[in-house]
């Protein structure tokens, strides 16, 4: 697509919906978001640059194979719910860490429910970048 | 009196969405179509949008809605050149599919 | 509004049905999409409906004051409604290989797998 | 043209089976004093206590008389195809299956337990179709195999059916307890139905008429297999089981008529279709039709002479008729044919086949002093002493007898001793391993008849006993009972023989002509086999069209038949229809879903189709965000614009949708209309009920405090539902996966 | 009459106008007639859906909508863009097919 | 550029002052950071680009809000006025600014002020190619974007 | 407790992760074998852990029931969990000598144990939508597994299986809302009890047929059977033998959950239309094999043909009946599959499928005549082999509720069962081949893997047939489970109050 204004407004979408995604990743868990809006909007972001100037560049920006990462993703979220196992409960369990807790203040939450959400980014994103991809290149 | 303005900016806004859409639909061909859309159709959502920030009053909301304009702003026109772009490719814009 | 949604959806599936039973497999995509999403919309209603009230809980409290939406249909419908692209897109992916490879999107004419005895 | 068999022929495969056969006979022979004495041995293999299935074997003089036929008569065939089959390619299978065959049989024949009994009879069914279809190649020999093994499948099916019925009516599977209880079958409502069953089993199994044709098609098997398998024992199966159940199902009307009329009918039809054959084998088959039929004929009758007649009979038969046609088999093999008319005087050539045959034909033609003399004449006392109808009985039982006397003729003095065609040229006598078997055989046949009594203590009369429970109703075998009505028979009998034997071309030819104009069993059954296969073709081919545009309107017809049909049967009133709640953009959503959903439906273009598909995909949004569900809105929004970015990339290479369009399908339309419609009424129905919150109320008070997370939707996808989520972007990497795998799959066409 | 009734009033009168707005453009996207004009009335939808979020949002106060404009403003003139493409896309291979021909 | 920097900083003091890192109180105390920032101006070593391009982008930004009220009203005057007096033309305006950014903002801008519609822009990025709505002198329009929209973006830009 | 639940889930899960991500690597296969080989362990640790303590359930998340997820083992699911495990293990090894190297790039080996995963997951879920999502997860993989080889033939019958079984999804997807909509919960054991509530029950059974459809399709009843022969002939054998083995299975073990835990409210009305569909089934389906002539296609319509007899069995709803569905689920697994895997070989060996067109195996293969022998008397119910157990205990069922007709059907359909076994028996193994090709195992690639799982499974079809004791002694037990629920919603929900 060789339009001089798509793609400056692409480089600059792209930037933006990864930031954004980012956002509605890590605040989903208390406000509209999460890790499939968060995998979608990255997706399109990728989508967007892949139209503006071919697949090619796309798959150089994303630099690692969209399946792998959401093979990988798969694989986060599937060691999220096992981690449980090391504290003796069951699967999928959600392990909590309160980091600066104090009793009006929960703190910085870190938990596997996170690892988990950041697994199905990943999945979501890999999985469909991959099938625009390829689907792209096929026409 | 704040609601006051705040109804102002709504019906502003509605009136320009309407506008927009009933441009898409008399307007002669497609390009003319687009001036409608574009222009019309961005400030109309627009002003809804800040019309709600200052009813939420809210620093949070305020801060979205400003994000949320300026990338309709950021892509609406993109949306429009790349239609034009299809259009004037070959001006025969009336092939049906 | 249940019942309004009652009656929408009973329109998008007669739609979709009357598009999967099209030739064209294009038309069959189209009546899928239509399929579910009338199915997602169906959990949705099944669940009962709630205006103004989405299902957060505010600030500084540890459970909803008033009356929120139904959340459990509505993290159904986000799953289904992903599962449901994964396989439109198989779908649609699949379509354009048949065309490809049997050169038609009538499926009258696909008959290789189970080809006409003569 | 003398068929040369190679010398060597002491293999382990070829002897190993005798071993096996002639000591388990031994072991049969030392139980015959204690069976003798009127005892029974039992023993119990649990097996299925579950199914109440045993492996239980029970001896009595009935098995024992068998179990010696088996493993005597097998020991001779097995040493006499030790030779025949030496040096074969596959003489080690035929030796595997035959050994088995004698085995399942031993257990059809011991076992107590009727399912075990069910299980060997179905083992016997399975050895002897690998047996028949033993040369493979040959399409004739796999076509006689298939049809045993469905006609005896037939059978086998009726017989699980009667035996099950068996099992529930009396509570035991148990033959020796069944039998301890008198009436207790006959008497019960059941019994109609288990009589069919069972006869149904033994009938086809021993060949009677009308399903008696895959028999003479079986001598496509070798003729150790045909000497073995239909003349001394498999065939005898269904008479077995006749003879075993007969204490708790006999004496009743049905089963007196039935046997009676069947065996009668089987008896004259196959010795007359016996006297049309030309090839010695077939005719030895007929015979042997003949004799399970008169086998039958009198396992209909309770009395004392009947069954002893029936016993001596079935020994008798068994002794001389494998002996015959291992003595076919000889000819066949020496000489190179097995036809009538090429065979004669051979007797120079092969004297001591010469004296087996004429020995086995004088027993068969029922000769003094042979112990088929007493045989037949045990059969006249038997069919005058039958209670109703003697005459139509001994009529029958006369004209197959004088038909067997014709046929003894035919068989073993024509080819041996006739002058009326030259012998053939430089056949020399078999080998002494394939003479044994007929030798032997014949000579017990004499030797019986001149002591018949040995016979009659260790064997028939605890036989008898097995039968009709009582073996002092037993008669004791004579050669001269005196002048009396069976004797005045016999000789009527031979007169008669020797007439027909005189007559016989002109006979055969009569026959011959009468048959063909006849329609053919075999014909028959080719036609059914015919018939099957075109009528499930048609039937397949009018449901499993290969269109899934048939398959897409079955399917859905079938959901909406039965959903319309439930709704209606099972509940009631049409749901109120009015919305006091409906706002102003309520309307506005449903119209724009309404109009993109029209237009995705009627439009012919493509793009026209995506952009419907795309409002309604914002008017669900729109409900999704009027009806506070955030995340699925934004989700919907996204989803939707991928579905329409894949769709564009892909429509650049598919065409459009005004090729194959039949315009407006109105069929079509009221199928998917009366769809909606149901839709709609369940849906109604459902909501006008109470919904229970029980569920969401936990995870709207759990959310925050225990999971730590203020959208509960959020909260319900990664924590409460985790499981639901992993598996669904499962889902989504599959998909990718299978759509890369679609789209990068190599074509490896093998269209076989 | 108050200016909060004013305010409920008019938010009323806005959503019916956005909606009606949506329906409007949804006649052009029916009429056509080139893929064009069905892009920009879609492009037209989608943006009136912005207004509809800010609407619902303040009819209701749910701020959560304002987060469904925003997604929207972002990704929704991709498939703006990709039909858009599609339609420059075929018009060039049916030139080029012509071309062929 | 570090005069922003410092700004914002001050922006950030004001905030922290008040004890809330709001934004409002933040873009209060960058306006007030401004003011005393160009009051204090000679400290800094006389008068610098920071202020000039702060109020060109200022200007720029209320020019274009004015212009896109402006352009909406016009439509809406042309949408609901039955006789059609436009007479549409595809014009073709030389292009000046060179980043891919400036492209951007410029053909943005000029979509979204009054009667012209960029449609796009020639691979060699001198021409960017417009759908004006009123043509009747065409020179007059690309003038008019030239000294217009352009040149306020150029300046924004240019040190 | 749980861990014993979510192994044999999470090991197939793992398995595929690392055997995806060494997609391009030949060790991409053993990880296959390997995590197969440690799922099978998984699921005999899980049935000796039911045998011993009888239904155990396992809330994922920690989250109570209903309100979390549970996995739920009771005899049935721990014994088709088991099979799974098995059969996929046999296919696994299998694969070796029958999937190629481009397949194995495009991710043969993650599919298939994808594929695992979900059946294994339908299996032991005690969830209605989570039985959804597992469904989804088989049916997607079988999409991909069944399009692997490209060609046209699986292109074709790809779309044919593709839309008929995305109708069933989405028949099931609507059904769950509407329970939901009825009884405000999910789990299948809350349900039991939720349904016993509903005040409309008539509208209860409208839904109940909403399932019964949708699991129709999934299970391959008449009238909704079509996909299945449309496709199976078509993938690699390996896939064809996993398929035939497991997927109709999946549906019919959801129709027993669900028609005897949750929709048990009006057998006469819904047992007596399954009734009528299991005797359709079962003679269409037998007809329709007597139709054919292509090895893989006679085999796929006596799938249909002995689903009917499982179906009959839940029908009859005696327990006898249900011992004999239940029986006959585990045989028919073994058996079907390992008739798959030897049309592979055959087909390796003769150089096709159709049978009229190939020959000569049993000249020149004896072994792998009597491999054959073995499953296919099996399936045509010969005694003493398993199928005749599971026929025998089916018209039994029927005999004793009288049935005459129904048990009439079962024997006559065993009949031509014989017959299109003897069939392909007599054309492919008797007849010499036409084109005098003598087949030799010679020339089998990778010989061992490839007979060594038939050899196994034809072993296990042996081990249950002479000895079927322990395995109708474990039927019934998991029939009395399956007929009295409460072991299994105390075991989900607690004791009740
Ligand atoms: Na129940
Ligand atoms: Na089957």
């Amino acid at each position: 697509m060789n339009s001089v204004i798509l793609l400056a407004g692409a480089r600059l979408q792209v930037i933006l919906l990864l930031i954004f995604s980012a956002y509605m990743l890590l605040r989903g868990h208390n406000a509209p978001g999460g890790g499939f809006i968060g995998g979608l909007i990255a997706a399109t972001g990728f989508v967007v640059y892949a139209i503006a100037c071919g697949t090619a560049d796309a798959r150089k920006a994303l630099r690692f194979d969209p399946g792998s990462i959401a093979g990988v993703g798969l694989g986060i979220a599937l060691l999220a719910g096992i981690a449980a196992s090391i504290f003796g409960d069951a699967l999928f369990t959600g392990q909590w860490l309160f980091i600066g807790a104090t009793e009006d203040d929960k703190g910085l939450p870190l938990s596997t429910v996170l690892v988990f959400d950041i697994g199905v980014y990943l999945v979501v994103l890999g999985a469909i970048l991959s099938i625009a991809f390829s689907l792209e290149e096929a026409v | 009196m704040l609601d006051i303005v705040i109804s102002i900016f709504l019906l502003l806004g509605g009136f320009f969405c309407v506008i927009a859409s009933i441009g898409v639909l008399r307007l002669p061909d497609v390009l003319t179509r687009m001036h409608a859309s574009t222009k019309a159709g961005v400030l109309g959502s627009s002003l809804i949008l800040i019309g709600g920030a200052i009813y939420l009053q809210d620093t949070e909301i305020t801060a979205r809605v400003i994000a949320t304009i300026l990338f309709l702003m950021l892509t609406a026109p993109i949306g429009a050149h790349m239609i034009g772009r299809a259009s004037i490719k070959n001006f025969k814009a009336k092939i049906e599919d | 509004m249940e019942q309004l949604l009652s009656v929408l959806i009973g329109i998008l599936v007669a739609g979709s049905v009357y598009l999967m039973l099209a030739r064209n497999l294009l038309r069959f995509l189209f009546g899928l999409i239509l399929l579910s999403n009338a199915a997602n919309l169906t959990i949705f209603v099944a669940g009962r409906l709630t205006p103004g009230a989405p299902p957060l809980v505010p600030d500084g409290v540890d459970a909803p004051v008033s009356e929120v939406a139904n959340a459990l249909p509505q993290a159904l419908v986000l799953t289904a409604i992903v599962i449901g692209f994964g396989l439109f897109a198989f779908a649609l992916v699949l379509t354009f290989r048949a065309y490809q490879s049997l050169g038609t999107l009538n499926t009258d004419d696909m008959r290789v797998a189970e080809p006409k005895e003569n | 043209m003398n068929t040369t068999l190679p010398p060597r022929w002491i293999t382990l495969a070829g002897l190993l089976p005798v071993v096996i056969a002639g000591s388990l006979f031994v072991w049969f022979a030392q139980m015959m004093p204690v069976i003798g004495a009127g005892d029974t041995l039992r023993v119990v293999i649990p097996w299925v206590p579950s199914l109440g299935v045993n492996l239980s074997f029970y001896i009595d003089g009935l098995s024992l008389t068998f179990a010696l036929l088996i493993t005597g008569i097998g020991a001779l065939v097995m040493l006499y195809s030790a030779r025949y089959l030496a040096g074969h390619v596959h003489q080690t299978r035929f030796s595997l299956f035959l050994t088995s065959f004698m085995l399942a049989m031993l257990g059809l024949v011991t076992s107590d337990n009727l399912l075990g009994l069910f299980v060997f009879w179905e083992l016997t069914t399975i050895t002897s179709y690998l047996l028949i279809g033993f040369s493979h190649s040959t399409q004739k020999a796999r076509r006689s195999a298939l049809q045993a093994l469905l006609l005896t499948g037939i059978g086998g099916l009726a017989l699980l059916a009667g035996i099950i019925l068996i099992g529930t009516t009396a509570g035991t599977f148990e033959m020796s307890e069944i039998n301890a209880m008198p009436g207790v079958l006959t008497g019960s409502v059941m019994y109609l139905p288990i009589l069919l069953f069972v006869l149904a089993g033994a009938f086809n199994k021993s060949a009677q008429f009308p399903l008696h044709f895959w028999l003479p098609n079986a001598m496509a098997a070798p003729t150790p297999v045909s000497a073995y398998l239909h003349s001394a024992t498999m065939v005898k199966a269904g008479i077995y089981l006749l003879a075993r159940v007969h204490p708790s199902m006999a004496g009743t009307d049905v089963w007196l008529w039935t046997l009676t009329i069947f065996g009668a009918i089987t008896m004259v039809f196959a010795s007359v279709m016996a006297l049309r054959q030309t090839d010695l084998k077939l005719a030895l088959a007929y015979t042997t039709l003949m004799a399970l039929g008169a086998l039958t004929l009198l396992l209909g009758n309770e009395s004392g002479y009947t069954i002893t007649a029936a016993v001596t009979f079935l020994i008798v038969h068994s002794l001389y008729k494998a002996s015959l046609f291992l003595v076919v088999g000889i000819l066949d093999a020496q000489t190179g044919t097995r036809e009538a008319n090429k065979l004669f005087g051979m007797a120079r050539a092969m004297p001591i086949t010469a004296f087996a045959a004429g020995l086995a034909a004088l027993s068969m033609a029922g000769f003094p002093p042979f112990l088929g003399f007493i045989g037949k004449e045990l059969k006249y006392a038997g069919a005058i002493a039958v209670a109703s109808e003697p005459v139509f009985v001994a009529g029958a039982v006369l004209i197959a007898s004088a038909l067997m006397v014709a046929l003894a003729g035919i068989v073993s003095f024509r080819p041996f001793w006739s002058r009326s065609g030259d012998p053939i040229e430089g056949v020399t006598e078999a080998p002494w391993p394939m003479l044994a078997g007929p030798l032997v055989l014949a000579v017990m046949g004499a030797f019986f008849g001149i002591f018949p009594d040995t016979l009659a203590t260790v064997l028939v009369n605890p036989t008898v006993g097995a039968i009709i429970g009582d073996a002092g109703d037993a008669k004791e075998l004579q050669l001269w009972a005196g002048v009396n009505l069976p004797l005045f028979l016999s000789i009527a009998t031979f007169v008669l023989g020797f007439a027909i034997y005189r007559y016989k071309l002109e006979l055969r030819a009569w026959l011959i002509g009468l048959t063909e104009r006849s329609p053919s069993f075999d014909n028959g059954w080719d036609k059914l086999m015919a018939g099957v296969a075109a009528g499930s073709k048609a039937l397949t081919r009018a449901i499993q069209t290969g269109v899934l545009r048939h398959y897409m309107l079955i399917t859905f017809g079938t959901a909406l038949v039965v959903l319309a049909v439930t709704l209606f049967l099972r509940t009631t009133g049409i749901p109120q229809v009015g919305w006091p709640d409906v706002e102003i953009w309520d309307w506005i959503v449903f119209l724009l879903v309404l109009m993109g959903t029209f237009l995705t439906t009627i439009t012919y273009s493509r793009i026209t189709a995506i952009a419907g598909l795309g409002v309604v995909g914002i008017g669900m949004a729109m409900i999704f965000i009027i009806y506070s569900a955030p995340d699925v809105a934004i989700t919907q929004l996204l989803v939707e614009t991928l579905v329409v970015v894949l769709f564009a990339a892909a429509a650049l290479k598919l065409p459009g949708l005004r090729e194959n369009t039949r315009g407006f399908r109105v069929f079509d339309a009221i199928i998917g209309t009366a769809f909606g419609v149901v839709t709609a009424i369940i849906l109604m129905k459902v909501t006008a009920g109470p919904i229970d919150r029980e569920l969401t109320t936990f995870f709207e008070q759990a959310s925050w405090p225990e999971a730590f997370g203020q959208n509960i939707v959020n909260v319900i996808l990664v924590d409460f539902r985790a499981l639901d989520t992993f598996g669904e972007i499962a889902v989504v990497l599959i998909a990718a996966i299978s759509i890369f795998a679609l789209l990068r799959a190599k074509p490896v066409e093998d269209k076989q | 009459m108050t200016s909060a009734e004013f305010l409920a009033l008019s938010t009323y009168v806005t959503a019916v106008m956005v909606l009606l707005s949506l329906a409007i453009a949804f006649v052009r996207l029916f009429k056509g007639p080139s893929l064009a004009d069905r892009v920009v009335a879609l492009d037209q939808m989608t943006v009136t859906i912005i207004a509809v979020c800010g609407v619902v949002a303040i009819g209701t106060g749910v701020f959560a909508l304002l987060d469904v404009a925003l997604v929207l403003a972002l990704v929704g003139f991709l498939a703006t863009v990709a039909l858009a493409r599609f339609a420059e896309r075929r018009d060039a291979r049916q030139a080029q097919e012509d071309d062929d021909a | 550029m570090n005069l922003f920097i410092l700004n914002m900083t001050l922006a950030v003091i004001w905030a922290a002052l008040w004890g809330s890192l709001t934004l409002a109180q933040f873009a209060l105390g960058f306006v007030i950071g401004f003011a005393a920032l160009w009051f204090a101006q000679p400290l800094f070593g006389g008068p610098s680009g920071y202020y000039v391009r702060a109020y060109r982008i200022v200007r720029l930004i209320l020019f274009f809000l004015y212009d896109l009220c402006v352009s909406s009203v016009r439509v809406a005057f042309d949408v609901l006025t039955p006789t059609d007096r436009s007479n549409p033309a595809i014009l073709e305006m030389p292009l000046d600014v060179k980043t891919d950014f400036e492209i951007l903002l410029v053909t943005n801008l000029i979509s979204l002020t009054p009667g012209t519609l960029s449609l796009d822009v020639t691979p060699d990025r001198k021409t960017l190619i417009v759908h004006a709505m009123f043509a009747d002198d065409p020179d007059q329009v690309i003038r008019d974007l030239k000294d217009g929209m352009e040149r306020m973006v150029r300046e924004v830009f240019e040190e | 407790m749980s861990w014993y639940l979510s192994l044999p889930l999470v090991i197939p899960f793992l398995t595929a992760v690392v055997a995806y991500l060494m997609r391009h690597s030949p060790r991409g296969r053993w990880i296959s074998v390997l995590g197969s080989l440690l799922g099978l362990i998984a699921s005999v640790v899980l049935m000796i852990v039911v045998l011993e303590n009888g239904v155990i359930a396992g809330q994922m998340g920690n989250w109570p029931a209903p309100f979390g997820i549970t996995l739920v083992a009771d005899l049935l699911s721990a014994v088709m969990v088991l099979i799974t495990a098995i059969t996929g293990l046999a296919v696994a090894i299998y694969a070796m000598g029958d999937v190629d190297e481009a397949q194995e790039r495009l991710g043969y080996h993650g599919l298939f144990q994808l594929l695992l995963a979900g059946v294994t997951g339908a299996f032991l879920t005690g969830d209605l939508f989570n039985l959804y999502v597992w469904f989804e997860v088989m049916l997607i993989s079988s999409f991909g597994l069944l399009i692997l080889m490209g060609g046209k033939e699986q292109i074709d019958g790809g779309v044919k299986y593709v839309a008929l079984n995305l109708i069933s999804t989405i028949l099931f997807l609507t059904g769950i809302g509407l329970l939901y909509g009825m009884t405000g919960t999910l789990n299948f054991a809350d349900l039991a009890l939720k349904v016993e509530g509903v005040e409309n029950q008539g509208l209860l059974t409208v839904v109940a047929m909403i399932f019964m459809v949708a699991f129709g399709v999934k299970a391959a009843v008449f009238p909704l059977f079509f996909w299945l022969p449309a496709a199976y002939h078509t993938p690699s054998f390996s896939v064809s033998a996993i398929f035939a083995g497991l997927l109709t299975k999946v549906g019919v073990y959801a129709l027993i959950r669900m028609f005897t835990l949750v929709f048990d409210h009006d057998i006469g009305f819904t047992h007596t239309v399954l009734l009528w569909v299991a005797c359709l089934t079962m003679v269409i389906g037998v007809l329709g094999a007597a139709a054919q002539s292509d090895f893989r296609k006679i085999l796929s319509f006596h799938i249909i043909s002995q689903i009917g007899y499982m179906i009959l069995g839940l029908a009859l709803m005696t327990p006898l009946a249900i011992v004999g569905a239940v029986f006959y689920l585990v045989h028919h697994i073994i058996v079907k599959a390992n008739l798959f895997l030897i049309a592979g070989v055959a087909k390796r060996l003769t150089g096709g499928t159709e049978v009229y067109q190939i020959g000569g195996l049993y000249k020149s293969t004896p072994f792998l005549a009597i491999l054959f022998l073995i499953p296919a008397f099996s399936l045509a119910g010969f005694p003493p082999l398993s199928g005749f157990w599971a026929k025998y205990i089916i018209v039994k069922a029927s005999l004793d509720a009288q049935m005459w007709f129904v048990a009439f059907i079962a024997l006559a359909v065993g009949l031509m069962t014989i017959y299109s076994m003897t069939k392909i028996w007599a054309e492919a193994f008797w007849k010499d081949h036409p084109d005098g090709v003598e087949p030799d195992m010679k020339s089998l690639p990778e010989r061992t893997a490839q007979l060594l799982p038939i050899a196994g499974l034809a072993t296990l079809t042996i081990i249950i047939g002479l000895n079927p004791d322990p395995f109708v002694a474990f039927a019934e037990r998991t029939t009395e489970q399956l007929l009295d629920p409460t072991a299994y919603i105390t075991a989900v929900l607690g004791a009740p109050a």
